[in-house]
């Protein structure tokens, strides 16, 4: 059937960002009369959840959203994959806290988004310290409770991404103890509905090649990247800066060893009974007609 | 004479001209056959039979908590009789214009006391007209000046007029009216039975006027009927000319009969 | 009424619901509502059993039940109690009204943000919500009732000698009975609405995390399951206020006669 | 009451208000109270002029004021609908009563993640939203008025041979009016609270939108200023909801004597 | 003999016994001065002044919305005089125990018939005995099988009987009575006269009786007061020994008097 309307969802941060600012995805869609629509999401699996109903279209989330949302038997692929936040993720105290690593964690309140990248970083950081998940008290939070929480001492630390972590960062001056350069190497997804993948392939092909072009532009012209964001979203100017500088930009095709990293987190996560079910990534997996 | 020409012709008379007591042949107005009604295990009324012929002016008359309202609520089709049957006569089939001067004034709160009146007057008359026919029934109960007001602030007396204004303005068919000027002076209340009595002659309903004062049943209506027990324990024609002087002699008889069989 | 005539007439009422149900199993069996859209009927009471067997969905009851009390029991008491002081006594209302009708404009749930900097997200905060959140009904319905107390019957009590305490319990509570019903049955429902939200915040057990958990995993079974215990339980706790009302306004046209 | 007398019980009431922000604005400036855990007044006051001067907040609230006003619209006409309708008609009261009474025990914010499945993240979903949960307290309050209207002037209005028509605006309505105005000021309440919740739902716009930006970027001071904006809306139509229920209800005993 | 020892003796005597007219030297109940009320621009009552000894019985008439309940509502301090004074005599202070019986029953409907009357009780008698007296005072008014039932299911004229009741069950020092017999049928009427008549005399208070009954009031008071456009225009003793002969001569010839006064 013929394809209208286009939705497209969002974070507050990185390449989807610079492409609606570019208005690159409309000008490549323009000729077939398809209106764009972003929405913007405060985090990964509320998008994932919009997704599975097609109430978007696409949508770009770190690694953890849609491995829970697979588990959960959610209608996604993954379309393709983009640079992970890397430096722009981190779990952090504020700088008067008696926590000096990631080993002293045990036994503390730490907040994070459940189900998110940052998620996932906080159960890497803690295997590769040696401390079992369950010694610490995960307190799962929104990046806006946990805001509060922070503010007024009542988790210990906080694992989140940018530009959450930006603000926080420009606010706090944070002591970071461990970011997802260190621990890590995953990645983040652009994911599709299922059914609209299947039924408008050259759409999804469109819009990835016209996210290449904004990650070129982007690379490029870092200096214009913080100002673009922050018009867009509305965060902070110094908090944008801070994030668009170690933002890595970039968009390419899933490979064999992009799924094999995927699937890693997803047995870690089964293992540690945070998702009910194993699944298998590359059932999820999409790939453009005629690859 | 018929009767109608009898109305056109005492519409020009301005003070009540006399009527003719002799048992014309009319036409029903309304019957009990044999009505009874309970609350719960209570017996209120008990077999109580009544023919009414159309025109008459019946007063009801009993103690108090003998059942007078009771028997109003089921003539004006408000409550249904626990037994027994009520038959009306043929113009008074849907009871259309039964018109109930309650106990209570129930005026309505959120009109003033001239749309209170204009009630009266629904299906009959509306706008300009249905206001002026209030207002001059308002100047006739001596509440002219008082027809813009919240019923709220009248006091009680004068909500009972506001009441039998509403009452009298339409032209009803049957008239049930439960001690409609109990709340009133001896001068205002005179003032008002000679407005009924006069509404009455003019326009030919059915009136059945329930009160607790005998001298003023035996100087208003045809016939007499006392309630005692449940049951009907006097039915008397009052066989006076009218216009009836308070005080004659014939009256005093009557009433005394009445007393007697109130008190005895 | 006649027995018969009452079950003809409440039976009209369920027929809506029946049909409703069956359409919705039959829709779901055909395929035609999908899954992932509207769970079928018995889906959702699969997944009551398995829930019920594991025991996770009394202990989450229990848990959510007990802070809608909690809950409860502070905001509303503060409420009646302000409410009946400023009914009663000029000053304090002089003293207290501009600010209590200033604040009932805020809408509590618009306050989370402040509420998790000053109460933690713990369940300070959620006792908080609710307590709030129930306060206002509770408050504006006593205040309401008794300065809608029939002034007749409070000038009669006057003339009778009645002293302040008699004149209350006498005349001016029972006056203001039915509105503070009123109060009562809108605070259980902004109980229940609150908690809701309220658990939402970093909860680890209650009726509203099992929601979101169930909302993450997209277990709609689960979350269709959750509403439904939901409406049950505001259902019960109306009921309860309902019974409540009954045996005290016995005397108010409106309960006789059932 | 002379002028000066109310002068005086007025200022009373904002004597405690008053002293409550000059305490507040004393302990931020002196460091007792941190920013971050309340701003101060006059930083409020500064967040207020800078997106005011940004056009941001005119913009945000007429989206949601625009929000509020079409769900109220929908969800308030057929609340009142069906209340007329089941307050006046008894097979339509025994088709839909027990129907709607079983819906109202749901909590409609418990229904977002159905609402997201149903109508997706749009204006439709937040419209649904306000809609539903203005339509209880408008179809509750409306059904109750008209239950509640004095027996005895009905039967007065029946006797003096008032149709339906007559009846119900004559009698029925007016007696009904009270009450409606009372679920009026309730529903306008909800109308606001569910729109913040439903604005978080990936919202682009609108005062919840920019409440929860705020919080996500811990800008307490515009946190603090959307709450009291929504205290003001609220406020606003509040007021005028008391209006039009003085302009109506000029019999009332209640409303006499300003 | 005092006037203690001789309530104590009357308390015996069954039938009302004679009571002396010659206005023995007697302290003060109360005093109006020059009292005035307005409601809005309408001039309701305008210079009354009245001043009543102790003990007396009074009777208050006037035409429909004269003023008669705005002047016991002045009485019994539930209104303000817009001008003039009224003083209380030293036992009435705090006019505590001044016992109002209002136009409208004013039952409360919450409470069944007997708390309604134990009201009239409060501050004087609780528990048991506040029942009992309740329930002798019920069976005095003809309401002693009602006792158990909400004041909704019954009469207009049992409401006011329970009114009556719950007036006349305490020891008022001053009682107001607004139209207390106005829904009664002539022989429940002339019942509760008597009642009111036998307590009066037993107790021993200060009776003010609004009422719109002419035969009543020279019936039953010391002293007809008439009202009329906002002013006293007749203040009338009634020297007539008690027990009172109902249409005895002299009583005809005062009640005259007054009509006179009230329709001329
Ligand atoms: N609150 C009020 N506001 C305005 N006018 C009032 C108010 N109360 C009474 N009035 C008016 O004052 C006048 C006297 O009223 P009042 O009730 O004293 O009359 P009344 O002599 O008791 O009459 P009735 O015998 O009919 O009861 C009436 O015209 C009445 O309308
Ligand atoms: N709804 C009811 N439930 C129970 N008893 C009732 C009800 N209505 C009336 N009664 C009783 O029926 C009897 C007759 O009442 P009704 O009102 O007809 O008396 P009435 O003759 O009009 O008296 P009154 O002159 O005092 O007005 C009374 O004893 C009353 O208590
Ligand atoms: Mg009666
Ligand atoms: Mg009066």
């Amino acid at each position: 059937q013929e394809l209208k309307q286009f939705s497209i969802g969002y974070q507050k941060t990185g390449l989807p960002v610079i492409a609606r600012q570019q208005q690159v995805i409309e000008k490549a869609l323009s000729d077939k009369g398809v209106t764009v629509k972003w929405v913007e999401f405060t985090a990964g699996p509320p998008m994932v959840e919009a997704l599975n109903v097609g109430a978007i279209d696409v949508g770009w989330t770190g690694d953890a959203p849609p491995i829970f949302g697979q588990s959960a038997g959610a209608n996604i692929v993954y379309a393709a994959a983009l640079p992970s936040n890397g430096e722009g993720e981190a779990i952090f105290v504020k700088p008067t806290s008696p926590i000096q690593s990631v080993a002293d964690l045990k036994g503390k309140r730490v907040g994070v988004g459940k189900g998110t990248s940052a998620h996932n970083l906080l159960v890497a950081a803690l295997e590769k310290a040696g401390i079992p998940f369950d010694q610490i008290t995960p307190v799962y939070l929104s990046p806006a409770d946990a805001a509060a929480a922070f503010a007024s001492d009542q988790i210990d630390a906080w694992t989140v991404w940018d530009p959450f972590f930006a603000i926080a960062e420009t606010r706090y001056q944070p002591r970071v103890l461990a970011r997802s350069s260190e621990v890590l190497k995953v990645n983040t997804y652009f994911l599709a509905n299922k059914d609209f993948a299947k039924a408008h392939p050259e759409t999804v092909t469109t819009t990835i090649s016209a996210l290449g072009e904004a990650a070129k532009w982007a690379d490029q012209n870092r200096d214009k990247v913080a100002a673009a964001l922050h018009e867009v979203t509305g965060v902070p100017l110094d908090a944008q800066i801070i994030a668009a500088n170690r933002t890595k930009f970039g968009i390419f095709p899933i490979t064999d060893q992009i799924i094999a990293g995927q699937q890693a987190t997803a047995d870690r996560f089964y293992k540690l009974g945070l998702i009910p079910n194993a699944v298998r990534i590359s059932d999820a997996v999409w790939t453009a007609p005629g690859n | 004479m018929t009767a109608a020409s009898l109305t056109a012709v005492r519409s020009f008379v301005a003070t009540p001209p006399a009527r003719p007591v002799e048992p014309i042949e009319r036409q029903r107005a309304f019957a009990f056959k044999g009505v009874g009604k309970r609350f719960g295990d209570k017996t209120v009324l008990d077999g109580i039979d009544l023919d009414v012929p159309a025109g008459q002016f019946l007063a009801v008359i009993g103690k108090s908590g003998c059942g007078k309202s009771t028997l109003l609520r089921l003539l004006a089709g408000l409550d249904r009789p626990t037994s027994g049957s009520l038959t009306y006569g043929v113009e008074e089939q849907g009871h259309s214009r039964t018109r109930f001067m309650f106990q209570e004034p129930r005026l309505l709160p959120w009109a003033s006391v001239v749309k209170n009146v204009e009630v009266g007057l629904t299906g009959i008359a509306s706008g300009a007209e249905a206001t002026q026919r209030a207002l001059d029934i308002l100047g006739e109960v001596g509440l002219a000046d008082r027809a813009d007001e919240w019923p709220s602030v009248l006091s009680g007396g004068q909500k009972q007029r506001v009441a039998l204004a509403r009452a009298l303005v339409g032209h009803p068919q049957i008239l049930a009216l439960d001690e409609p000027l109990g709340a009133l002076d001896a001068l205002t209340r005179i003032e008002m039975q000679q407005l009924l009595e006069r509404i009455w002659i003019t326009q030919k309903f059915t009136a059945v006027l329930v009160t607790h004062d005998v001298a003023e049943a035996v100087a208003l209506a045809d016939r007499v009927v006392v309630i005692s027990e449940g049951r009907i324990a006097l039915d008397l024609e009052v066989p006076v000319e009218r216009p009836r002087r308070r005080g004659s002699v014939e009256l005093a008889r009557l009433e005394g009969r009445i007393l007697d069989r109130l008190f005895g | 009424m006649s027995f018969g005539a009452r079950l003809r007439s409440n039976g009209i009422g369920w027929l809506l619901p029946a049909l409703v149900i069956a359409g919705w199993e039959i829709a779901s069996r055909a395929g035609v509502m999908p899954a992932n859209v509207l769970p079928a009927p018995s889906a959702v009471a699969e997944a009551f059993w398995r829930l019920t067997l594991s025991g996770e969905l009394i202990r989450n009851i229990g848990v959510s039940t007990a802070r809608a009390l909690a809950g409860f029991a502070v905001g509303g008491s503060i409420g009646f109690a302000l409410g009946l002081a400023n009914g009663l006594s000029t000053l304090s209302r002089g003293l207290t009204d501009t600010t209590l009708q200033m604040i009932r404009n805020i809408p509590h749930l618009a306050l989370i943000p402040l509420v998790i900097l000053w109460f933690g997200i713990d369940e300070e905060a959620k006792l908080f919500l609710v307590a709030l959140g129930v306060f206002f009904p509770i408050y504006v319905n006593t205040l309401l009732g008794i300065q809608s107390v029939d002034p007749q019957l409070v000038e009669m009590g006057r003339v009778y000698g009645m002293d302040r305490r008699a004149l209350f319990f006498r005349v001016i509570l029972p006056g203001a009975l039915p509105a503070i019903f009123v109060g009562l049955r809108y605070a259980l429902g902004i109980m229940w609405l609150t908690l809701i939200v309220a658990e939402t915040i970093s909860a680890s057990s209650g009726l509203g995390y099992m929601a979101m958990q169930a909302r993450e995993f997209l277990l709609i079974d689960v979350v269709v399951l959750s509403i439904l215990i939901y409406a049950l339980l505001g259902k019960l706790a109306d009921s309860l206020a309902r019974l409540l009302e009954r045996l005290s306004l016995g005397w108010h046209p409106a309960f006789q006669n059932g």
